[in-house]
């Protein structure tokens, strides 16, 4: 029988032998079998591991949520912050310490519901914190509820008869709020991933990562790997991140095209 | 007939069953005449990894407490179950599958760390359940065949029940579970036929129709709905999601709407929002999320704003213990928040009250116009109980709103200051009564005004009516209390339970105990309690918290010390422990 | 001599002849003489008045500042509430009676700081809240500290070698966030904000209102009278707000363009 | 010398230059040998209308409250002036303006108010500003120049602080402003001839140097700096702003950093993320904020990052009386956020120990790893004082960090559970260090865990830890303490001077009466303040609130009930108020 923790036990063993090992923790992550946040696990130790970053001088700031037990499956310096409150408190961090690499991760509830009000400011002060946002359209962690991503008409126990909300297009709003990085990426293709990480890693201010993943506990019906896998695609050969006019209009006109969305000059 | 008292333990890996299954125990037992006390727990919060327990208690007497020692284990999973083991009675019944579907080696095994004489029942619980239904999914229900042949239960009881979980789902479903539960009930009798017990004899009286199997959640649920709510909004968080979803579910069909909230802060400003508009509205949060409303809490008390939130405690301090049950939001649900900030706080011991005390709280709220906590915690929320409950009339859920006289048009002062500090309340829509509402301190009329004569009018004006409200304010209930008591113990919120039970073992023992309950924890029946301490030549507070939080309370209103016995162990505290202490303290009285 | 009192009285006066009276409480508004807000005060009253909506149906919700004593000065009904929290209140008022029409007025402190997380979802949410955005880049209650807005090199007592930040756009975050009724005004201009604002109002939806406004008392430099005049203008005479593509190419090409910026087709 | 105690105060709107003219008479006295302490206040908060009053108390010995008694007003306008009016002594000074700029009505005049027996002294302030200096905004100077004449005060000192004043602003500025008080010292030194007064003699000894003319936020900034403060986070709010404005302009010269975040949610995370990371750093804010950061305040205990949390208390609730002074905050600073969350709170009782605690408390969060609560009040940071002040040390301010021994590299357990209840704490960058701080329960290595053996011992881990810290909190001071005193009187914060006035005067009366002054509010001494209430037939608490938040506390310790004193008028609580009430407590205890 294909038991859970067989398919787990797998999934680790792929990870493992793919030889770019030491950023993960020793202890097994704890998210379910087949989770998307297993491909942003890949992408950013690989990142670490390409850059060749000391684990010691990375700092990885989380909150609240499935995604922000990252910390623990990571070897290096973890702060599990309450809430919502990550960027705060990897504004803090970076701050204290410049030299510090400051990654700070979460959830689509995490950083655009609770922690909504952060992001503006921390995009405006361009502190150099890398945020990857993952963003699942779901409540994880409290067991499937809607989040402020989740389409119109999603069903869920705290949301029977389906959402009525608008969803909010958080690549659209890091544009708004003048971030000098924006990424938008797939769970499901970790070396993009990596590749954009190294970049925003490299920009030397805030770096926003809009990573698009799967729920395959709570939500059969949107974001599925299937899905995601058909709707997703590469930005254009010829796009060039640099433009925020030609950002919005991307972001406008595609909600699934891949990379680095806008970099700005420095 | 035997005096029954006997515990069963469900346990597997979330995905089992285990849940489904306790629930349908204490459903069963429920409608044999028994009373149920029931309790989840799943201490993981992560998906594929969860251990998920049930513990029902079940008796011919009233239940209040859960119970302690399991007389009966069934294992979904062995290697979870192992966790339970040292909870076992002696010579209790453990039940298991022979042939589980995840190989577990012989030094995880269950049957490894039994302790010695339980009698063990193995089961091929996945091969009967696709012998029956062609699906391995029925291991639960064939599970608990084995447990009704071996314990003696009436099978009629889990086919009714079975029947009614899946009745929704089509015949075909409901016959393919009866179906396992059968092959499960078939299996044992034979198999096990020289060991068939008899624990659970049938009740002359039967199932008492007024008799409801209710969680507290859902209690609180279907009193928010029975008091005609108009809006919830709330944030999700363990472990008080469960009443949003309930009302996600039920409060539409009733008129009313759920709005999930992007934060705590912002459901608690909708829910002022609305009582200002006038519609009874409430949020339900736990620890942390509390802690972020209690800025805009004390601008209900200022503002004079009726609001109602319960606070679903959990292990603090700050995210703490998710899934754990502990009493440690008391400071600040009484203390919390800038300013003299008296507030309404009220806490239920039980299912039933849960229900009572949330349609209280609205009508408190309306009448005296200010923020009531309702304060629970996972054990209240999440535990079952089959009690005599009858809903409240909509007399009884009736507003308690004090509207302005018409004679005051015009010339109305929203914050007038009468003798009970009460100041009728107009609504946005009233012609004639337009005023603004504010968190400034403020004149009678609502003028920003902060000379020292007007603040300290208003300051007292605001405590008298918070002193006042003590009449419509449930009296701290005594058992057992006579005029002098060796020992007195104060017990309140979902610890309650345990507190009675450890005081009845006592006098059973002879001694000369009884028990105070507090429900009304802000403003509190300070003579009473106080009367109630006077009389007791020792005063035990048992809690689940570390620091005494109550015993801080009221300790003042003694010249003794009180005597505390707090838990910090995320589980309900045992009525055992309370009951050592107690005649710990006779010892030193004696 | 022109004593501040005088002043004052002189431009009460002033309003008090424009013959709309009705909405203004008796009490004078205790803002300085020559704030912005006398002229958001005057185009609000005045849509009011035009509107002819019953002081008694209407509910003006603040937060704290200069902009939330609002309510104090309208005969309406009125929810002051604590610091950037008048949205969530609002959408209380507004759910729990709908037959109410809603105002919510506040500053740039209130609205784009300690408030921000909360404009994305009343947006999304699209409640039938009016919610007017007095934008004086500045914080006046607190006697003058830097707001989210306030351009770089803002200097203030908080900020004696001049802010560093990035500023907000406060429209373009709106339409990030899909609200269905943005226009950008000028306290200046009480006429232009009354317009607008009758057209918000029919909205049956959230409406966004950013009004540029000046405060007197602790901007010497940047949103002055005299500066704002001088850069704002009205949108050119064929631009059409219901379509969206376009209003993020107008706000990202002028930050001064006054008008209905969008307005989502019903 | 005959002994100097007198009391000015200068009142007028926003813009007359009254807190200017309050500073420089401060300044003047001090530089004259006098005891000082100042403070302004300014009612309405939007400005064009403000009434801005300075209160000055100079004397000859220590000054520890302020004035009640008003014995020379200065009227910078009439019309604001006149709600001082009734705080006036018999045959008090009172300066106004002839000439006014703005028309006053008879109606509306301060002399229609003033009872009788006062003494008036008319001049036209503008127009003497206008003649020397050509405009009329020296008006304030040409007021100090007309007191500075009648009470005998040597007008050089004036002088000197006036150009020290301006010296900035070139030698031009400075003479026009010294021409302006010259000439309202020569108008009144003729005009008033037969009226002159010698009210403060020359101080024999003059100035002493040590003597430093400082407010407590100054005296807070300063600490900061001196402690090395690499990060100020907050967010701007009444009364904590200035602190930030003052660091704003000079931490950054000492290589620091003011961060002005959007809200204090985000100040009081980037506290705790600078100190996880090794930098000190502090945020304060005053009690609608500080309800914001509860939830975050209660991670800092459970993760164990260090934190410092000024809390400057205003009128509460809600946003309550933002300009006006109150002790209201205890309640949540010991008591606010969910769970067992025990954290330090340490409260100064004037602008030196303002100076010293906020120092401490870094050393303190960093000891102890866990958030520190400084509590203040607007009528502590905005008082001045001029008290000689030693500043500390480097080695003073000395980080108290305790790092983990290399030997423990790559076996590093971040939450060791020591005697002390003290980890050591690695810093990001250790190399062999790494963990991961958390905020849900964990075991000693830092991973979550929820079972019960482990939530019980990390508890008590921190609660111990919290215990251990009182040996390096100021103990309870004492003052006319013998073995048995018939009032005993308990003060903390802002009041503590009031209290220790009413003290003195109380025995100078005869009476057996003793204070003890309370700076550490949690951990207490329970030992000490048990011994003292013990000493005492009757203990009396003053407190600037409505509910009695330092007696809540502590009533507990003894078995008599402890007699309250509470003040909510936002104004600091007048000594003679307690000396009344400590004297109707002698009578009953007589
Ligand atoms: C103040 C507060 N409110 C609510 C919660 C409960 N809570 C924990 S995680 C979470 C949201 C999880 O969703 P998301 O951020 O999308 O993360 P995911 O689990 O999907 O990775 C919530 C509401 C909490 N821990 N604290
Ligand atoms: C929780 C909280 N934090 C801070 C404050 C102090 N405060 C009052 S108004 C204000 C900002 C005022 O600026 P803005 O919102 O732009 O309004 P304006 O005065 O400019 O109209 C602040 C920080 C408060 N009242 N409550
Ligand atoms: S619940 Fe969803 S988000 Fe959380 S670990 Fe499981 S699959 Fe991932
Ligand atoms: S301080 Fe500024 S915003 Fe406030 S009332 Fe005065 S001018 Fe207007
Ligand atoms: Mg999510
Ligand atoms: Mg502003």
């Amino acid at each position: 029988m294909k038991t859970p923790a067989r398919i787990l036990a797998d999934q680790v063993n792929r990870i493992q032998k793919s030889g770019r090992f030491s950023p993960r923790s020793a202890s097994l992550p704890t998210w379910c079998p087949g989770c998307g946040y297993f491909g942003i696990h890949q992408g950013l130790n690989d990142c670490i591991s390409r850059l060749g970053l000391p684990l010691a001088e990375i700092v990885t700031v989380s909150g609240i949520g499935c995604a922000g037990r990252y910390p623990f499956f990571s070897n290096t310096y973890g702060l599990h912050t309450v809430h919502g409150r990550a960027l705060p408190a990897a504004t803090g961090v970076k701050l204290a310490n410049p030299n510090l690499t400051v990654f700070a991760v979460g959830g689509d509830g995490d950083g655009l519901a609770i922690g909504g009000g952060h992001l503006p400011h921390i995009a405006r002060r361009n502190i150099d914190v890398n945020y990857l946002l993952f963003d699942n359209s779901i409540y994880g962690l409290t067991k499937g509820q809607p989040s402020p991503s989740s389409p119109i008409g999603t069903k869920t126990k705290a949301s029977p008869y389906g959402t009525v909300d608008k969803p909010l297009n958080a690549t659209l709003m890091a544009l708004s709020y003048g971030a000098s990085f924006v990424a938008r990426l797939f769970a499901g293709d970790p070396k993009g991933i990596t590749e954009a990480l190294i970049e925003g890693v490299r920009n030397p201010g805030f770096s926003f990562f809009h990573i698009y993943t799967t729920c395959v506990t709570f939500d059969k019906n949107f974001k599925t790997w299937t899905h995601l896998k058909e709707w997703t695609h590469a930005l254009s050969q010829d796009y060039n991140p640099n433009d925020l006019r030609r950002a919005f209009n991307e972001v406008l006109n595609d909600d699934f095209s891949l990379g680095v969305i806008f970099k700005r000059d420095i | 007939m035997p005096e029954v008292d006997f515990t069963v333990e469900v346990c597997g890996m979330a995905g089992d069953g285990t849940i489904a299954a306790g629930g349908l125990i204490n459903e069963a037992m429920s409608l044999g005449g028994f009373s149920v006390l029931g309790f989840d727990s799943y201490p993981a919060e992560i998906r594929g990894f969860g251990r998920c327990v049930t513990n029902s208690r079940i008796g011919s007497n009233d239940i209040v407490a859960l119970g302690e020692k399991t007389h009966a284990l069934i294992s979904l999973n062995d290697e979870q179950s192992r966790s339970r083991a040292p909870f076992l009675a002696e010579h209790s019944l453990v039940f298991f599958d022979s042939n589980p579907p995840a190989y577990v080696s012989e030094d995880n095994s269950l049957l490894s760390v039994l302790p010695p004489g339980e009698e063990v029942f193995g089961m091929p619980f996945g091969e009967l359940a696709v012998g029956a239904s062609g699906s391995s999914r029925g291991r639960n229900l064939t599970a608990l065949g084995g447990f009704a042949a071996v314990t003696g239960t009436d099978p009629n009881l889990f086919r009714k029940v079975i029947r009614d979980k899946f009745k929704s789902k089509g015949e075909k479903v409901v016959n393919i579970n009866v179906k396992s539960f059968d092959a499960g009930y078939q299996y044992a009798l034979e198999k096990f036929s020289d060991r068939l017990k008899s624990v659970f004899p049938k009740i002359e009286t039967g199932h008492d129709p007024q008799k409801v199997t209710l969680s507290g959640n859902q209690a609180i649920g279907m009193a928010a709905i029975d008091a005609g709510l108009k809006l919830y909004f709330g944030y999700p968080i363990t472990p008080a999601t469960p009443i949003m979803e309930y009302l996600a579910k039920y409060l539409p069909e009733h008129g009313g709407r759920v709005v999930q909230m992007e934060d705590e802060i912002s459901s608690i400003g909708a829910v002022l929002g609305s009582f200002y508009a006038g519609a009874r509205s409430m949020t339900a949060t736990s620890g942390p999320g509390f802690a972020l409303m209690t800025e805009l809490i004390t601008h209900g008390v200022m503002a004079e704003i009726p609001a109602v939130i319960l606070d679903a405690q959990r292990g603090g301090p700050a995210t703490g213990l998710p899934t754990k049950t502990e009493q440690s939001d008391l400071h600040a649900a009484v203390f919390g928040g800038p300013g003299d900030s008296a507030r309404i706080v009220i806490a239920p011991t039980n299912v039933e009250e849960c229900y009572h005390f949330v349609i209280r709280s609205f009508q408190l709220a309306e009448k005296y116009q200010t923020p009531v906590i309702v304060l629970t915690d996972f054990f209240l929320d999440n535990r079952v109980e089959n009690r005599p409950f009858i809903r409240a009339s909509e007399g009884q859920a009736a507003s308690w709103n004090v509207f302005p006289d018409d004679a005051f048009k015009d010339r109305y002062q929203r914050y007038a200051d009468t003798p009970s500090g009460i100041s009728p309340r107009a609504l946005p829509g009233m012609q004639g009564f337009n005023f603004t509402a504010t968190g400034l301190e403020h004149t009678e009329k609502g003028s920003p005004d902060y000379s020292s004569e007007n603040h300290a009018k208003m300051s007292e004006k605001r405590h008298r009516k918070i002193r006042y409200a003590l009449k419509d304010l449930e009296k701290p209930a005594e058992f057992f209390v006579s005029d002098n008591l060796d020992v007195g113990v104060i017990g309140w919120g979902s610890t309650f339970g345990s507190v009675l039970e450890a005081v009845e073992k006592s006098r059973k023992n002879g001694f000369k105990v009884g028990a105070l309950k507090i429900t009304s924890l802000f403003p509190y029946h300070s003579e009473t309690i106080k009367a109630f301490m006077a009389k007791s030549r020792r005063v035990l507070v048992p809690e689940l918290n570390y620091e005494g939080q109550l015993a801080n309370l009221i300790a003042h209103l003694d010249s003794k010390p009180v005597e505390r016995l707090n838990f910090v162990t995320g589980a309900p505290i045992p009525p055992s422990a309370i009951q050592n202490r107690i005649e710990e303290l006779l010892e030193v009285v004696a």
